[in-house]
């Protein structure tokens, strides 16, 4: 909020990014893949923490957003042969379009009944791409292979194949969205947000629209899942389905809540905690999801409201 | 004065009706504000004051009736609008961001005024606002809790904050839904004398069980009984009036 | 089939499953309604009311003994989870989300280890099938459907004429007040956990005749269960019976006139309309 | 550190297969059946550095009953591979890793298979949503990845040249070679019960062309969504004069689909075709599938024993450790996936034969583009040990193996071979061509 906390803040903001920059240098092929997956998943958290972290509504549907942006990228592609660059920003509208639509519906409703809404709504969105499955694929999907043209920058041509493509790409995404959320949570528009989170019957005393507000957080959390959705499809070429069912709404979730609901940093911690508690465990046994659940249980115990909420509760009362 | 006051009321309602399934909660009230008065609204519970009050900041839409500010006829904006207007509303239980600082809490009342154009919603407006918290801080006697967290102030700061933020929204009225609830006999002295700095520029409407400070407060006195406004008038008549002394002091 | 035996069985199906799908959410109704929280591991406590039956009728040769042995492991299994782990983060709700997801995952991996992936039958106690002029319909649902109306009637009786039902819907109302008027809500949270395990188990045993026991059926009954008790509207048993009915009727009708995944896309988007329109729920307060 | 970590996950791997392969392994020693390998034990025991073969398998989410049955499959042919030289005498060593069934963490698990793990090759894929989602990745990655799907996907040609599916026949060939058969023996008017995902669409467009050839019709389509557990209110969707409901399922839904469709259609005279994958997994014996007596059922690899007559066959079976009603000898309530686990089996000895053939060595482009070219100018698999479920023909240019397909009968709750089809039956004109893609 006040001038002489807002410098280390971005200091920070702007190291993450830096870092990640970084590190495509030093690790190995797979962590440079895994890295530039995480990022793109990341966004989306980022996305769905702007609703559940800075406005407090917590949605079960947006796994519809990311699907949103993932469609309209890849149909575009797939039918139409738009370019990538044309086609992330059809993904981007489709994201914001959508979400703006849904917004003046299910905004109406507050707490369980917005989980379940959203829930339901995203659970239509879901049929809807298995119903149209001659055009969409299913859940079998299209792939964007041969479809998808090399990311033109002037001259240079930027194949996504190209492992330093995809991570750049995520990054540049991921760090989009990152320092987007950073400048909401500055911004007048986010500290109403805050407000409304906080106590939305006093916001609206103090002569705020709050509909308006909730609906702008609704649109630029779907905005920010459609990128990260859009994303996805380029980096990996394709498009399906089970990208739209109930998991990828709850992962969001998890994720923000792993990392700290509320703080800018927590949706990327949570996502890199999660994928690679995964990833290391199910190397090691078959059983690893219960070690996967234990671990999310313990850190629960010990972080309450996430890592980096805790971390701010405890040593960084300045983190944003 | 008064009849200046006749001509052109800061507020008034026209036959306002609020039902509540079978139960008529707001039966027909005209009731006028005029400008720069201290008004308290009195009444046994359930008389319906927090209703009327409710109706005239646009918290609950009337079954019937209008209500006009400043000549405007308003009974269609929102709560948030009539806020936009000059109308602004204190809760009866303390309604503030506890998790927030003090500073955040106020700065939100200021901010609301200040950001017009979207950009103003983009980029931080610094300047004013730290200038109008302070302002109403100090207005209020909070000065210094800035960085405090709201939630951490004692009772009587918290509810002192919430008319800071009341202040920082720039009322032209202002509804104080009993307002010294709750607070020790020292703090509800200083709130009586805020209330009367305050009036000095705006409007005060009152609903108060105290009825010392009622009395003590109030240029006019309205009494209100089974959604209907019984009796009207200067402290000294409503004391009089026989009515208000059977029906609300019950002597 | 003539239009007459579309819609009685579109009717007949729609009851028998809303029947089925109250007695499913009846245990959701009461954690979500006392409690306020969500647990997302709900669904994991009926999956194992149906594992367990498997297990019981292929040791004992038989189903019943399910129905005693099968609440009361999954109940015993609730309140140690809500010693260990909701109890001490005191039921954040935020918290509480990770949390259960996490026993979803160790309840599941360990079904999955123990019990495998398949897709089990369990004979049903009696079996027999109901003739109609257009079509046969199993004996053993609507028995099921019978039951479910039983339990639930047991249920309103506990919650509104008992004393425990008392001090849960006071806890429900106002926790603080509550604990001011030395209603020992901690034990009532524990009670109310335990209850609403054992009622989701029992609803495994008794549909798991009808559906195999399998270690992933769980989710899909739990968002089914928590659409029901939110449309129902929070805590309210014949909220939560007046959405069954709403789903599972408007799920059976439109199944019968459209091609079943766009009657699944129809209904869901009507029943989430209906929702909308009635934020607090059917019968419910405003949506906490 | 990789090594330790190879070992660790070795251990574990046939800790959590010790059931099958364990017990399969003893048997081998003195059970007639083994005299057919039994020759060959003595063949000189693999030495060197191992190949390494990356095996994505879906031991969690919707895919884990096939994904154990293939893990066990797999286990006992890596253990027979290795008993007989291994792979050009270097021994065979597996690299399992679970994907969830799911599409992102499957490409996860391409790419960890491929770059940390640096195995040779890739396999196992079976659910068709994670080969489509992968496929892309291994063409990127530029490592050959072997599926077991049976999906129309690789033969579509939507895929890339780095993609095989030589140990299964797709589903368009299955459904093309059966569908005479159904509509001369069974009835012309088609209704068709299939999932609303997966393979549900090949089933739907391919049946429906094959049956409009022979002077069929498909009078309606049922396609069901995911996640549904109560099938009755479908069925009133079937016309009344339908002669034959061609049904496929999948996931645990499918006893209870079988069993209301009984109660549905009670005495009522209508001819069933189902898909094992409806079954796979499910006894047929269990409660419920009475209704199913008498009904006709495709089967890729009979499940019960003595329907297929050959000493490869009891091989297969008694190796992996599946008894004769195609339930695991370990557990009999275990019923196994019989009709798309053999894939994996034939799919190793295809790699090795290829490896073999081409003379890889390892993990590089110039040993890659031997492997794959060498493989894409094999014509044919001979049955016999190494393909016990039959002789496939195998069409390079569209990386698909295509074999005979059995249509079997329920008779006293078993399966009854009663027609096999030709090779020749499944072929359709291909469209699609890797060859010509670069490498």
């Amino acid at each position: 909020m006040t001038g002489q906390r807002g410098r280390p803040v971005l200091a920070l903001h702007v190291a993450v990014v830096l870092l990640l920059l970084g590190l495509q240098f030093v690790v190995s092929p797979f962590q440079h893949g895994m890295l530039a997956r995480i990022m793109v998943l990341a966004a989306f958290a980022v996305g769905y923490n702007v609703l559940l972290g800075y406005t407090g509504l917590m949605s079960l549907g947006h796994a519809m957003f990311f699907a949103a942006g993932m469609y309209a990228t890849g149909l575009t592609v797939f039918y139409v042969g738009a370019g990538p660059v044309d086609g992330f920003l059809i993904g981007l509208g489709a994201g914001v379009v959508l979400s703006a639509a849904m917004g003046l519906i299910v905004l109406r409703t507050t707490g369980v009944s917005f989980l379940i809404v959203t829930m339901m709504f995203a659970q239509v969105f879901y049929l809807t791409t298995l119903y149209f499955n001659r055009i969409t694929g299913g859940d079998q999907g299209l792939i964007l292979t041969g479809h998808l043209h090399p990311l033109r920058l002037g001259a240079l041509q930027l194949p996504f194949a190209d492992p330093a493509v995809k991570y750049n790409v995520a990054l540049a995404v991921f760090g989009l969205c990152f320092l987007l959320s950073l400048w909401l949570t500055a911004s007048p528009a986010g500290r109403v947000l805050v407000a409304v989170r906080e106590n939305e019957d006093r916001t609206t005393m103090l002569g705020f629209n709050t509909f308006t507000y909730k609906l702008l957080a609704l649109v630029i959390s779907g905005g920010i899942s459609g990128m990260a959705g859009s994303a996805y499809t380029l980096l990996f070429s394709y498009v399906g389905s089970s990208f739209a069912s109930i998991l990828y709404s709850i992962y969001p979730l998890l994720w923000t809540l792993v990392g700290g609901s509320g703080t800018t940093i927590g949706p990327l911690v949570g996502t890199a905690l999660m994928t690679y508690v995964v990833d290391i465990t199910s190397g090691v046994t078959p059983g690893y999801l219960i070690v996967v659940g234990v671990v999310l249980v313990v850190i629960i115990l010990k972080f309450p409201s996430g890592i980096v909420g805790g971390i701010r509760a405890r040593w960084l009362p300045w983190l944003p | 004065m008064a009849a200046v006051a006749a001509v052109a009321p800061l507020l008034a309602t026209h036959a306002l009706r609020r039902t509540f399934g079978g139960l008529v909660a707001v039966r027909s009230v005209d009731f006028r504000l005029d400008r720069g008065e201290i008004r308290s609204i009195i009444g046994p519970n359930g008389a319906g004051k927090t209703t009327l009050l409710g109706i005239i900041c646009g918290r609950i839409p009337p079954t019937s009736g209008r209500v006009v500010f400043n000549g405007r006829d308003i009974t269609a904006l929102r709560a948030y609008e009539r806020v936009a207007l000059g109308i602004v509303y204190t809760f009866q239980i303390i309604s503030i961001y506890k998790r927030l600082t003090v500073y955040e809490n106020v700065a939100l009342a200021a901010e609301r005024r200040l950001m017009r154009t979207p950009l103003d919603h983009l980029v931080a407006v610094r300047l004013p606002v730290a200038e109008q918290v302070e302002g109403a801080l100090d207005e209020v006697g909070l000065r210094g809790t800035a960085s405090r967290i709201a939630g951490s102030l004692p009772y009587g700061h918290q509810r002192l904050l919430e008319v800071a933020m009341a202040l920082a929204a720039g009322p032209e009225v202002l509804a104080l839904d009993e307002p010294t609830q709750g607070l020790a006999p020292d703090e509800i002295a200083s709130l009586c004398a805020l209330i009367r700095r305050m009036s000095a520029t705006i409007t005060i409407l009152l609903v108060e069980h105290n009825m010392q400070v009622v009395l003590e407060l109030s240029r006019r006195i309205t009494v209100m009984d089974r959604g209907a406004i019984i009796a009207e008038g200067s402290p000294r008549e409503i004391e009089a009036n026989p009515d208000v002394r059977r029906v609300y002091l019950g002597l | 089939m003539s239009l007459e035996g579309h819609l009685v069985l579109a009717l007949l199906e729609g009851l028998v499953s809303s029947l089925v799908v109250a007695l499913t959410a009846l245990g959701l109704s009461l954690v979500f309604g006392v409690m306020r929280i969500v647990n997302v591991a709900h669904g994991e406590f009926f999956m194992l009311g149906a594992v367990i039956t498997w297990y019981v009728s292929t040791a004992a040769g038989s189903f019943l003994p399910a129905l005693i042995v099968a609440p009361l492991a999954v109940g015993a299994l609730a309140l140690v989870i809500n010693r260990v782990v909701l109890r001490p983060i005191r039921y954040d709700p935020a918290a509480t989300i990770v949390a259960t997801i996490g026993l979803l995952y160790i309840i599941q991996q360990l079904v999955l280890t123990i019990y495998g992936p398949y897709a089990r039958p369990v004979v049903p106690p009696f079996y027999f099938r109901v003739d109609l002029p257009w079509f046969g319909y199993s004996g053993y649902k609507l028995v099921v459907a019978g039951v479910a109306a039983l339990l639930l009637v047991a249920t309103w009786l506990l919650v509104t004429k008992t004393t425990l039902g008392l001090y849960m819907r006071a806890t429900q109302q106002d926790r603080e007040t509550a604990l001011a008027f030395g209603v020992p809500v901690d034990r009532i949270y524990a009670s109310a956990f335990a209850l609403g395990a054992v009622l989701a188990a029992l609803a495994g045993v008794l549909v798991v005749p009808e559906q195999q026991a399998h270690y992933l059926m769980g989710l899909d009954a739990l968002l089914l269960s928590f659409m029901v008790v939110i449309i129902g509207g929070l805590g309210s048993l014949p909220g939560t019976v007046a959405a069954a009915f709403l789903i599972g009727m408007t799920d059976g009708v439109v199944s019968v006139f459209f091609s079943p995944t766009l009657a699944r896309i129809i209904a869901s988007g009507l029943v989430a309309l209906v929702l909308v329109w009635r934020s607090g729920g059917l019968f419910g307060d405003a949506a906490a | 550190m990789p090594d330790g970590k190879i070992s660790r996950r070795e251990v574990l791997k046939t800790a959590g297969a010790l059931v099958g392969a364990g017990l399969a392994g003893k048997l081998a020693g003195y059970l007639p059946t083994a005299s057919g390998p039994g020759a060959v034990a003595q063949a000189a025991a693999p030495s060197g550095t191992p190949v390494r073969i990356g095996f994505e398998v879906h031991r969690t989410g919707i895919g884990a009953v096939y994904g154990k049955w293939f893990e066990q499959t797999t286990t006992a042919t890596v253990k027979l591979i290795n008993e007989m030289g291994g792979i050009a005498g270097r021994p065979l060593e597996i690299v399992a890793e679970d994907d969830g069934t799911d599409p992102k963490r499957g490409v996860e698990v391409v790419e960890k298979l491929a770059l940390q793990e640096k195995v040779d090759v890739i396999f196992g894929t079976l659910f068709s949503n994670v080969v489509i989602a992968n496929a892309p990745r291994a063409g990127e990655l530029k490592i050959p990845y072997f599926v077991v799907s049976e999906g129309y996907h690789v033969a579509s040609g939507k895929l890339n040249r780095y993609v095989f599916q030589p140990g299964i026949t797709d589903v368009r060939a299955q459904v093309t070679a059966i569908a005479p058969w159904i509509i001369k023996n069974l009835g012309k008017k088609v209704t068709m019960v299939y999932p609303d995902y997966a393979f549900g669409y090949d089933h739907r467009d391919f049946f429906g062309q094959a049956a409009a050839k022979l002077g069929g019709t498909v009078q309606a389509l049922i396609p069901i969504p995911p996640t549904e557990t109560s099938f009755t209110k479908y069925f009133s969707r079937i016309p009344g004069d339908t002669e034959v409901v061609y049904h496929v399922m999948v996931g645990p839904g499918v006893l209870t689909f079988v069993r209301e469709m009984g109660e549905y259609f009670g005495s009522r005279k209508v001819k069933l075709f189902g898909f094992i994958d409806s079954l796979e997994g499910v006894d047929i014996a269990s409660p419920g599938l009475e209704f199913l007596e008498g009904s006709y059922i495709w089967e890729a690899f009979p499940r019960y024993a003595g329907n297929v007559n050959t000493m490869a066959e009891r091989n297969y079976r008694q190796r992996v450790g599946v008894d004769a009603s195609g339930a695991s000898v370990a557990d009999p309530k275990d019923v196994s996936t019989y009709s798309h686990m053999f894939g994996c089996w034939e799919t190793l000895y295809v790699i090795k034969q290829a490896m073999e053939k081409s003379g890889y060595k390892s993990p590089t482009p110039g040993d890659y583009k031997a492997l794959i070219e060498t493989l894409e100018k094999i014509q044919r698999f001979d049955e016999g040990m190494e393909h016990p479920q039959g002789t496939k023909r195998f069409v390079g240019r569209l990386h698909q193996s295509f074999g005979r397909q059995f249509i079997s009968q329920v008779q006293n709750k078993k399966l009854k071979v009663v027609y096999m089809t030709k090779i020749e039956d499944g072929m359709y004109p291909p469209e699609a061509d890797y060859t010509t893609q670069p490498l």
